[in-house]
């Protein structure tokens, strides 16, 4: 019984879109919900465990955690909070079926980031109040020096940031779930506002709203419902240098770490050979190539050609970020990439229609916490 | 259902629990942390991951605060993660760090509670008013006391239970705190100091009440075969459990905390646990109010509904008494800086199973005891059972 | 299920958490704001892997060792980034940009994000400017400058 | 077991350095379906419920889902404006732990037409503190028509029906 897998057997999630007045959170999470129970074949009385992503600020309610349990069917369950992105929810229902004390977990993840009126306020908060927070600038400058620090070290250009705008959110109009698809030129990412250079309007995902709930279950349980399920191989989150005075302003030291330990749990040592696609954070531009830097793809520097020759486009070597990515989904801390999740779940299952890789088994998904955070998580996907 | 694998407490720490601390969130979790490592026989360099439990951002005025807490509660390059059930997470935070260990993705975990409550003005009480629900409650110009006012008066109307039944729980707590080396408001004081303190929100008076507090704390878990080989006295989490209710708490009858009876049950079965009351040597049942101790020892299971008040008065919960409750002092004595007080009472079960608290020790060598927290909306229980 | 059909049906309701804060910088901030006062920078070096904090820590993050060891560190150091930045927190666009810079301090393995008095490159030697009036605050440093 | 920590007396906390921080958390959230048509109900007058047809509980505040059930409401029942006091409070202390002349007295109302013990939280007004009882019972007393807003606050308070205080 010891080393039982883990495997996903039900997504479900509603639209992501800027803005989403006409429901409640509450209400948009049952939706997920429903969706996600009826795929797995299961009603919320089955599920042993769940867990749900936020952070207070996000959702203007101190203690979150209270509000989540009835719009899941986790009424007297055992529920608890991670605050964490989606990947950390994963983790965290992955390492709870793996006691041995439970059979079915669900993961719930959501946003409703336009009910925010200041968002600024709110991210200026995550700094470190003493040192960091003098300026009054919004959040955002830490990213516009990290992304000068990349392009020095590695070399690129603007222009090949704006090269993964142009394509994520043109992948986004294959996405029925995303919120932002759209056909733009590489001189509408370059021309939009500056905001903290290097880093400029379009080189930021737009936020959105939504809902995502998975439903996770054990071998043994997936067996006995007789249900296909796409499996975890491999799952690892790290933190990297949590404060902005000791981190390497170039380097994504946790999607390194996260990635090479993933890997080696999943026991892939060519990750350009045995996986098939890739999902990762480009919540900013600059960190879509940071990331498949990180992650192993290719070298440092290596990124933003390959980039331009396509081989990471639908026809190319590795699809990276078919989904749309935050840049073409939408930004929503928790939940996006969970909405990743489902795309490589979907892809896996063969079921994305006219966006389906070709024999595909196994796919990568990667996520970061943001602004100002060094924390991310790897999970790898197989069939 | 039995774990798969067996995981132990074998090392732990706390700060001292303050009004307003010098340090910094980040020094009070390193000052624990430091403890917790020094007496569990592994140097930082074993331990392979990390949990943060510290309440609602407001407090210390930071977002997302588990990543700025994160290098000072030793999670720099780490895989480092925060759980959060509200006022549950002190207790929680074993739960969390007991899965990532018996899940076998790591062998020992470094378990850290922070909080640091002072930095929230004008009171830190302010920053409770955001957990009611922003649309149909807050408007009502609510605050926290409410909450407890309406379900220890509840509590009382269904059990009959008097005021003076009530006090006896801080008279207890307080004089319990005075031997514990962490606590903020330890004092003697009788039933009539109690019952003489002014009313905050009747029928709750100001010695029924925790203070707010800075304050941190940090445990060390291992896995079986690490356990054995570096620690004399592994302390072994042998059930855990939580639970969490509607949030719909008006449409609910507070007299009886269901969520923590679910998530008892959950963890007696877990410890093969049938006749908890008799099973059982020590609970630290969570007492943020004097009558929250009594209304969670019910739900635990360790006397019928309505039957806690007598016990309590009849001594069986003192420390020489059948059943001591709360031997630490409780949050009523040592202080509530939320989390850490929650990981504060798996200190005390585990300090005293291994017989190392002193003046506080509880007679006859305990072999098992219960801690407990609760949060939320009057919603959430978490339990865990450890024993030697 | 139902829902909203009408858009004047939409209803929202408006709200704040209404708090605000008093930050204390702790044991080795305090000591590192203190002599901020006079001009001076101070650092904490773990006396176990030798790494050097700016601000300085009681702790190493590394190794987890108590740091007991603080020095004075010369006011320079080298820039590692650099950005004009146009967006402020409550989400105002600046009509001119406000330049910063990303310093490592020398003889520390600590970086400031600093006002930059001047335009500056990576790899730029700067120095750092303190305001006549200090206060202890991180605004006590006027900002950086080419040496 | 080594316990640290320097706890600062008020006259020290006022030397420390300090720095004071006022964020601007605003927010504006979506009532969505069922809480909006019930602050819909409140400025017509009106306290609205749903039943589920499942559990065929009446439920207040009304929810687009059965908690327990796991289906979605839509049938809307309007529920009377009067109550009975499940549970209450008098509370001498505001939001921010300063000390109040006039007591407010909070409660749980259970609301007529809604199932046995589904209740809301309001405010009880026109009672003395000493006067209230658990199971007594309470009538709505709203905002004028033409101040009501669509708010838990077109609710003033509830008093005490007549013939309550004796």
């Amino acid at each position: 019984m010891k080393e039982q897998r883990v495997g996903i057997i039900g997504v479900g999630a509603v639209p992501a879109r800027g803005v989403s007045p006409d429901v409640s959170y509450r209400e948009m999470i049952f939706e997920a919900a429903q969706k996600a129970y009826e795929e797995a074949g299961i009603e919320p009385q089955d599920v042993d465990t769940f867990v749900c992503l936020s952070e207070d600020f996000n959702e203007g309610v101190s203690i979150f955690d209270e509000y989540v349990p009835d719009q899941l069917g986790a009424v007297l369950k055992p529920v608890h909070t991670i605050c964490g992105d989606g990947l950390y929810g994963i983790a965290s229902v992955f390492m709870q079926l793996r006691t041995g004390v439970f059979q079915i977990g669900v993961v719930e993840a959501h946003s409703k980031l336009s009910n925010i009126v200041i968002r600024g306020e709110v991210e200026e908060m995550a700094l470190e109040p003493l040192c960091s927070r003098w300026t009054g600038f919004h959040p955002y400058f830490v990213a516009g020096l990290e992304m000068r620090r990349f392009l020095f070290e590695t070399g690129f250009k603007e222009e090949d940031c704006a090269e993964v705008v142009k394509r994520m959110k043109m992948n986004a109009m294959f996405n029925p779930l995303a919120a932002h698809p759209a056909k733009i030129s590489v001189d509408d990412v370059l021309d939009s506002k500056p905001i903290a250079t290097p880093l400029k309007e379009f080189d930021i995902a737009p936020q959105a709203d939504g809902a995502v709930v998975i439903v996770l279950a054990r071998e043994d349980v997936i067996r006995s419902l007789k249900k296909d399920a796409v499996w975890i191989e491999g799952i690892s989150f790290f933190t990297g240098e949590p404060h902005l005075d000791s981190r390497d302003f170039g380097k994504a030291t946790y999607a390194e770490l996260s990635a090479k330990k993933a890997l080696e749990i999943a026991g892939i040592k060519n990750i350009r050979k045995n996986v098939q696609l890739i999902e990762l954070c480009d919540v900013f531009s600059y960190k879509a190539l940071q990331h498949i830097e990180a992650t192993g793809l290719c070298k440092k520097g290596e990124s933003g050609i390959l980039l331009k020759e396509g081989f990471f486009d639908f026809d190319g070597e590795i699809p990276v970020n078919l989904s749309g990515g935050h840049l073409g989904i939408g930004s929503m801390p928790e939940a996006t990439v969970l909405y990743q999740v489902l795309e490589v779940v979907k892809q896996l299952r063969g079921e994305a229609g006219k966006r389906q890789v070709k024999n595909a088994t196994i796919g990568l998904v990667q996520s970061w916490r943001g602004i100002p955070t060094s924390s991310g998580a790897t999970l790898i996907l197989g069939v | 259902m039995k774990p798969w694998r067996k995981v132990a407490v074998i090392g732990a720490g706390l700060t001292k629990f303050m009004r307003r601390a010098l340090e910094t969130g980040r020094e009070l979790s390193f000052y624990a942390v430091k403890e917790a490592l020094s007496s569990s026989g592994l140097k930082f360099k074993d331990i392979q991951s990390v949990v943060m439990a510290t309440a609602p951002d407001a407090f210390d005025g930071v977002h997302m605060k588990g990543e700025y807490l994160a290098d000072g509660a030793g999670g720099f390059k780490k895989p480092y993660m925060r759980s959060y059930v509200g006022g549950g997470s002190g207790v929680f935070a074993i739960i969390h760090g007991w899965y990532m260990v018996a899940s076998g993705m790591f062998d020992t975990c470094l378990v850290v509670a922070e909080e640091k409550m002072s930095s929230c003005q004008p009171h830190p009480q302010g920053a409770f008013n955001s957990i009611y629900d922003h649309t149909l409650e807050r408007p009502l110009g609510v605050n926290l006391l409410w909450i407890f006012a309406l379900e220890m008066q509840r509590y009382m109307h269904v059990h009959k239970i008097s005021e003076e039944e009530i006090a006896l729980v801080s008279v207890k707590n307080k004089k319990n705190a005075l031997d514990h080396p962490s606590a903020q408001v330890a004092e003697e004081v009788t039933v009539k100091d109690v019952l003489n303190s002014e009313i905050m929100a009747w029928p709750v008076r100001r010695l029924m009440v925790s203070p707010t507090s800075d304050g941190a704390g940090a445990i060390v878990l291992a896995t079986e075969h690490i356990a054995r080989r570096v620690s004399e006295k592994p302390v072994w989490i042998e059930g855990v459990g939580w639970c969490l209710d509607t949030s719909f708490w008006t449409n609910r009858d507070l007299y009886y905390p269901d969520y923590v009876e679910k998530a008892a049950r959950m963890a007696y079965e877990m410890a093969g646990i049938k006749e908890p009351s008799k099973e059982i040597h020590i609970a630290e049942p969570y007492d943020p109010f004097a009558y929250k101790e009594l209304h969670h020892m019910e739900g635990l299971l360790l006397c019928k509904r309505g039957e806690a008040p007598k016990l309590t008065a009849k001594g069986v919960t003192q420390r020489n008494g059948d059943l001591p409750v709360c031997p630490s002092g409780g949050l009523l004595g040592v202080g509530n800086p939320i989390a850490a007080a929650g990981l504060m009472k798996i200190c005390e079960i585990f300090w005293q199973l291994r017989g190392e608290v002193g003046k506080r020790q509880v007679p006859g060598n305990p072999k098992r005891g219960v801690a407990q927290a609760w949060g939320d909306l009057m919603q959430v229980g978490t339990v865990v059972v450890l024993g030697i | 299920m139902k829902k909203v059909e009408k858009n004047t049906e939409i209803r929202i309701w408006k709200g704040e958490i209404s708090v605000y804060y008093l930050y204390t910088p702790g044991i080795a901030g305090e000591k590192f704001f203190e002599s901020l006062k006079d001009g001076k920078f101070i650092a904490s070096k773990c006396s176990e892997c030798g790494k050097r904090y700016i601000p300085p820590r009681i702790y190493c993050e590394e190794c987890l060792s108590e740091i007991e060891e603080y020095f004075v560190v010369p006011n320079s150091g080298v820039v590692e980034s650099w950005s004009e930045v146009y967006l402020t927190a409550d989400e105002n666009f600046l009509d001119k940009p406000v330049l910063i810079a990303l310093v490592k301090i020398d003889e520390t393995d600590g970086k400031l994000i600093l006002k930059a008095l001047e335009k500056v490159e990576i790899g730029d030697r700067v120095e750092i400017v303190f305001e006549e009036k200090r206060e202890g605050r991180i605004s006590d440093i006027k900002g950086i400058r080419r040496r | 077991m080594k316990v640290r920590g320097k706890d600062l007396k008020k006259e020290e906390f006022e030397r420390v350095i300090k720095i004071e921080y006022h964020p601007k958390l605003l927010y504006a959230w979506d009532a969505g379906y069922a809480v909006g048509k019930f602050l819909s109900g409140l400025k017509e007058g009106k306290i609205l419920g749903i039943r589920c047809r499942k559990c065929d509980r009446i439920l207040v505040p009304p929810r687009a889902f059965c908690e327990l059930c796991f289906v979605p409401l839509d049938e809307w029942v309007e529920l009377k404006d009067t109550g009975r006091v499940n549970t209450f409070s008098i509370s001498y202390i505001s939001w921010d732990v300063k000390r109040l002349e006039k007591p407010e007295i909070p409660a749980v109302i259970e609301i007529d037409g809604a199932s046995e013990g589904i209740g809301i939280l309001h405010l009880l007004g026109e009672v003395k503190p000493e006067q209230v009882k658990v199971g007594m019972r309470v009538k709505a007393v709203w905002k004028k028509k033409e101040e009501r807003v669509g708010a838990i606050t077109d609710i003033l308070y509830f008093k005490p029906l007549e013939g309550e205080l004796k």
